[in-house]
């Protein structure tokens, strides 16, 4: 089982990795941001993958982690639009 | 060839791309992003230390950890602290990078 | 009783930004406090030796040891009184109105005990990766104090500061890393037994090293200093001239001559020298050459630096002749550690009475301050005599560092140092003339210039360090019995 | 060769060419996007290497804190990509050669240590007991070296400083008295503030015993402070200077604090009496997640606090 | 011969990692923002929704099965919510700023 896992986590790593090209090329920021949130959730799938090869505690948490921050990015990201038109 | 000569290669390879940047880029911000990324490399040195040779002991050695944990909060205050700054210099004087003429 | 010399600059830097009222006088209670507890455990270990303090009773390996020997003792000693000066003569600097908005001196005070309590972690420390947390924590209030005068120049100054520092601080940790693989442990003492002549060891020293030589600004590592020395506020330029450079080369000294001692080769040793005696040509001509008045100590600061190093290749001769090298290596290790207090003294109370002169006039160009010694008489005694000290004309600290610098030069066979350091002694007198000469001329005395008023305290502070830099020079006896405590030649010979 | 080295390799591969990219970026907004993915494929090297209190910590901060300032940073100091300078054949190649050989040369004496063993982990290991504490890497950061972990407290602390230092202030003042959020991100904050605080408190919780603790704790509960501050609302910014203040330092102060008791109950500075060792433990963890958590949305919203530099000119 | 659970587990997470293949497909090859949101989207909920079923169903304790359920249910809004602010930035134009890549 564990050497599937490990598998599945490549072939997501390396999802992960041609996806790097739209974070590049764009053209919009909006691309790159939906990139990077496509990335974020990736990741999430990875780790917790990961979290079954190790009886390590803890990385199932560092999956929530993940999940719950990715929306801060994105926050940061959009807040200047609707911010730009109330402020100036 | 091992993880741990896999990981300790890609802390050399994040200290050429850090160290690099760090003397080539220009802007304020590039700079940081390199530091930064020199940072990421000396602490994965550390813990692929932690995990070197795992598998037959306890576990990862929690010493390295704990010193990368306290680096990572140094690092994070450093770097807000010259986000700050930059944003101030660029408030005040619409400058991005370090200036050209020295005193030297 | 080692511990409190940690805990009450940190206890005093919390209440002065919790209570900024109380500040100035947390500030000189904490100073006076602490010298003296200095000066008891300095006589605690020239009496009995060195002393170790575990900290959280867990010991080394597995926790984190304090030495104080006599060179942490001296270190502190001399750290407390220009505090307690600099302390003294922001009382007067950071005056201002009661209104409500926020003043630099909100900053200054725990910032500055802040980065006093840091300096004093590193003294006392011995544990590699401890050093690494107490030399960030003493940059960053660093660079968080030159902000402080609020200018463009002052912002890009500390900028230059914070990413040289963060980068000299990764290089650093990068040692430590390597040295924790190799030998699996933290602790000075026990590193120095294990670390042994192997690839992974010279690249540890190589980094950590090059790392504290940029944080110590050691030509030509020196770019970021200047200006961050000279466009912080005064008090705050006197701080970082005097100790924080002091601390960067005391860790240098320290892991030379304790972890490193086994590996450091010769050429090592003569390489450091060389950029030593490049450091004092450079920056006592760039000093010769600059019209402002800060400018021109911060230059001063550059050149003095190389001294601080010119006793690296000694040591390490020293070290590796079998005979007869005692002698001449207790002197340089006593002459570079005289030199680094002499000049620690020196350069605040030259700094704070640049600060003086600023703050009367608005202004440090150095064509400026022409017979400002008929209005500022004690300010212009107390760069005068700071001056003597880094001339290092007898009678003063200064003269007693390079004589006996000059002495382990002329014993060792390597002669060369000595031209470096007499040449440098020249060069520095022409600068610290100009600047007197200028204070005291009589030209443009017809009209007096509008100085305002400065606080008697402030000129006094200066003075006292200036004095303080002199006296070592009268009583040599005692400190240099101080230094020989826990000396690193006795051991391993 | 197994399939774990695959991934090992291509791990570090993906990490060197984002790292790369993300600070050659012609756009800078696409150099801190890319910063967010390295952040986030370190974590994974953490998860991968068996240390999952740097990968909690790596994506609070990453993702949550580094992500957001860098992201807010750019928006303002990104301006339009200038061409670099041409450099000369030297200019180019000395960099390139400095950087080489530093990391080939780091990377050639880690490569030598493989086979050293007898590091402190196993003396961690046999005595964590004595701590008060069951999770080796919390024993290290929390007692064994809890020196150490102090004055990290205080670098935060001198962070909030120097950052209140910069902006020329003694409070947080809120960048745009009023803006509007579309009421959809303030419904989903409804949702994602709960949770986040929720799961702070789970993770200050569980670190006595498993990996998480109070600097993860505080990672998520300053992202969630982050959040707040861009929905309109810096979360210290209604707080009074002195209020800001001890909220700041009493982590700081409460390490201190719990230093002293050691000093004078049982003759060692930071020595926990046996007695009371655990819960001295967690009353030093909730003060430090306090003020770490107040420092960094300190550090987030002091740094982008427009209205200081308005004022200024 | 494989148990059950273990073949479930298999497929589901293999169903997991088409998705994530597809989303990263889409957001590689559709033309504009918008569709490519809708790519993501899609890939994130299931994907990960599947891993999540797939993993689960290995899951020693009924805590871990409740973590994974939350992880998947945090996604969800998050991806729900980040999904609308950048479409909604995009299509007021701010996300629309072409940026030399």
């Amino acid at each position: 089982m564990d050497e599937f896992f490990i598998g599945v986590a490549i072939f997501l790593l390396f999802t992960l990795l041609s996806g790097l090209q739209r974070i590049l090329r764009g053209p919009t920021e909006a691309d790159r941001m939906l990139s990077a949130q496509l990335f974020g959730t990736t990741g999430v799938a990875i780790t917790l993958l990961l979290a079954e090869l190790t009886p390590a505690a803890g990385l199932r948490d560092v999956a929530l982690v993940f999940t719950l921050l990715a929306a801060v990015n994105v926050v940061a990201f959009a807040h200047h639009t609707w911010r730009r038109e109330v402020g100036r | 060839m091992s993880s741990y000569v896999v990981y300790v290669v890609g802390a050399g390879l994040l200290l050429v791309v850090g160290v690099h940047g760090a003397l080539t880029a220009r802007h304020l911000v590039r700079l940081i992003l390199a530091l930064n990324v020199m940072s990421g490399g000396v602490f994965l040195a550390l813990i692929a230390i932690s995990a070197r040779g795992a598998g037959s002991a306890a576990g990862p050695d929690p010493v390295p950890q704990a010193l990368v944990l306290t680096g990572i909060v140094v690092a994070v205050s450093i770097t807000a602290f010259v986000l700050a700054l930059a944003r101030r210099i660029h408030a005040l004087s619409g400058r991005t990078s370090l200036s050209e003429e020295d005193l030297e | 009783m080692i511990v409190t010399m940690v805990l009450l600059p940190f206890l005093g830097g919390c209440l002065a930004f919790l209570l900024r009222r109380t500040a100035p006088f947390v500030a000189v209670l904490g100073a006076a406090s602490v010298a003296a507890t200095a000066a008891m455990l300095a006589v605690g270990v020239w009496r009995s030796g060195p002393r170790i303090y575990a900290i959280g009773g867990w010991g080394a390996p597995i926790g984190i040891e304090l030495v104080a020997d006599g060179l942490s003792a001296i270190m502190l000693l001399t750290s407390a009184v220009v505090v307690l000066a600099v302390s003294v003569y922001s009382i007067g600097y950071h005056e201002h109105d009661d209104s409500d908005a926020w003043h630099p001196g909100e900053g200054f005070w725990p910032l500055a005990l802040i980065l006093w309590g840091a300096l004093n972690v590193l003294f006392l420390s011995a544990d590699v990766f401890n050093l690494y947390v107490a030399l960030e924590l003493m940059t960053l209030a660093a660079v968080g104090l030159v902000v402080l005068s609020g200018g463009e120049a002052a912002l890009m100054a500390a900028m230059r500061y914070a990413l040289a520092a963060f980068a000299a601080s990764m290089m650093y940790l990068l040692g430590v890393a390597i040295l924790y693989g190799a030998y699996g442990r933290l602790d000075l003492d026990g590193l120095a037994t294990v670390v042994s002549p192997e690839p992974a060891a010279f690249v540890a020293a190589a980094l950590i090293g090059g790392a504290l030589l940029l944080k110590t600004a050691l030509f030509p590592l020196h770019f970021w200093l200047p200006r961050a020395h000279a466009a912080a506020p005064a008090p705050v330029s006197a701080l970082l001239s005097s100790l924080v450079v002091t601390g960067s080369f005391y860790l240098f000294l320290r892991l030379w001559t304790g972890v490193f001692s086994t590996i450091a080769v010769p050429a090592a040793g003569q390489f450091v020298g060389a950029l030593g005696a490049g450091a004092i040509l450079w920056g006592s001509l760039q000093a010769l050459r600059q019209q402002h008045l800060k400018v021109m100590i911060a230059y001063s600061t550059v050149a003095q630096v190389g001294y601080l190093f010119l006793p690296i290749p000694l040591l390490t001769s020293a070290a590796t002749t079998p005979d007869g090298a005692l002698l001449w290596g207790i002197d340089a290790w006593n002459g570079g550690i005289y030199h680094a207090i002499s000049h620690a003294l020196a350069k605040a109370a030259m700094f704070l009475a640049a600060g003086t002169i600023v703050h009367a006039l608005g202004s440090d160009r150095i064509v400026g301050i022409s017979g400002i010694a008929r209005q500022l008489p004690i300010t212009t005694y107390a760069f005068g005599i700071a001056g003597m000290t880094l001339i290092g004309l007898p009678p003063s600290g200064g003269f007693v560092a390079k004589w006996l610098l000059l002495s382990a030069a002329f014993a060792s066979g390597q002669w060369w140092w000595a031209v470096v350091i007499l040449a440098g002694g020249v060069l520095t007198a022409g600068y610290i003339f100009l600047v007197l000469g200028q204070e005291l001329s009589l030209a443009g005395t017809d009209q007096p210039v509008e100085l305002s008023k400065v606080p008697r305290s402030m000129e006094y502070a200066a003075f006292s360090l200036a004095v303080a830099s002199l006296l070592l020079g009268l009583r040599v006896i005692e400190p240099i019995a101080l230094l020989q405590a826990g000396l690193p030649f006795v051991e391993g010979g | 060769m197994t399939a774990g080295l695959l991934f090992d390799i291509a791990l570090v591969v993906g990490l060197t060419i984002i790292a790369f990219r993300a600070i050659h970026a012609p756009d800078l907004f696409v150099g801190a996007v890319l910063y967010i993915v390295f952040g986030l494929l370190l974590a994974l090297v953490w998860v991968r290497l068996n240390a999952p209190d740097l990968a909690l910590a790596e994506a609070a901060i990453g993702a949550g804190i580094t992500g957001a300032m860098l992201l807010d940073a750019v928006r303002q100091v990104g301006s339009p990509a200038r061409r670099a300078p041409v450099l000369t054949r030297i200019g180019r190649v000395a960099p390139w050669a400095g950087a080489v050989g530093l990391g080939a040369v780091a990377a050639g004496a880690l490569v030598t240590l493989e086979d050293r063993g007898g590091t402190l982990g196993e003396m961690v290991r046999g005595r964590v007991a004595e701590s008060g504490v069951d999770h080796p890497v919390t024993a290290v950061l929390l007692v064994f070296r809890g020196y150490d972990t102090w004055l990290e407290v205080g670098v935060l602390l001198v962070a909030a400083i120097a950052v209140l230092g910069v902006r020329r202030t003694r409070v947080l003042v809120p960048s745009e008295p009023s803006s509007e959020a579309p009421p959809i991100a303030t419904a989903a904050a409804g949702v994602l503030l709960p949770a986040g605080v929720l799961i702070g408190g789970f993770l200050l919780w569980t670190g006595s015993h498993a990996p998480g603790g109070a600097f993860q704790a505080a990672a998520v509960l300053a992202a969630m402070g982050i959040l707040v501050s861009l929905l309109g609302r810096p979360p210290l910014a209604s707080l009074s200077a002195l209020r800001l203040r001890l909220l700041l330092v009493c982590g700081f102060t409460t390490f201190l604090a719990a230093g002293v008791v050691g000093l004078l109950v049982e003759d060692a500075f930071l020595r926990y009496p046996a007695a009371a060792a655990g819960w001295i433990i967690t009353v030093i963890e909730l003060a430090v997640t306090v003020s770490i958590a107040a420092s960094l949305v300190l550090l987030f919203a002091g740094g982008r606090d427009r209205a200081a530099d308005e004022a200024a000119g | 011969m494989m148990d059950p659970r273990d073949v479930l587990t298999v497929l589901c997470v293999l169903l997991g990692a088409f998705f994530f293949f597809a989303g990263t497909l889409g957001v590689l090859r559709f033309p504009d923002a918008i569709t490519r949101l809708h790519a993501v989207t899609k890939a994130d909920n299931l994907g990960l929704g599947l891993v999540v079923l797939g993993l689960a169903l290995q899951a020693a304790s009924l805590l871990a099965v409740l973590k994974l359920l939350l992880i998947w249910a945090i996604a969800l809004l998050a991806s729900a919510t980040s999904c609308f602010l950048v479409a909604d930035s995009a299509l007021r134009g701010q996300g629309e700023r072409e940026s030399a890549g």
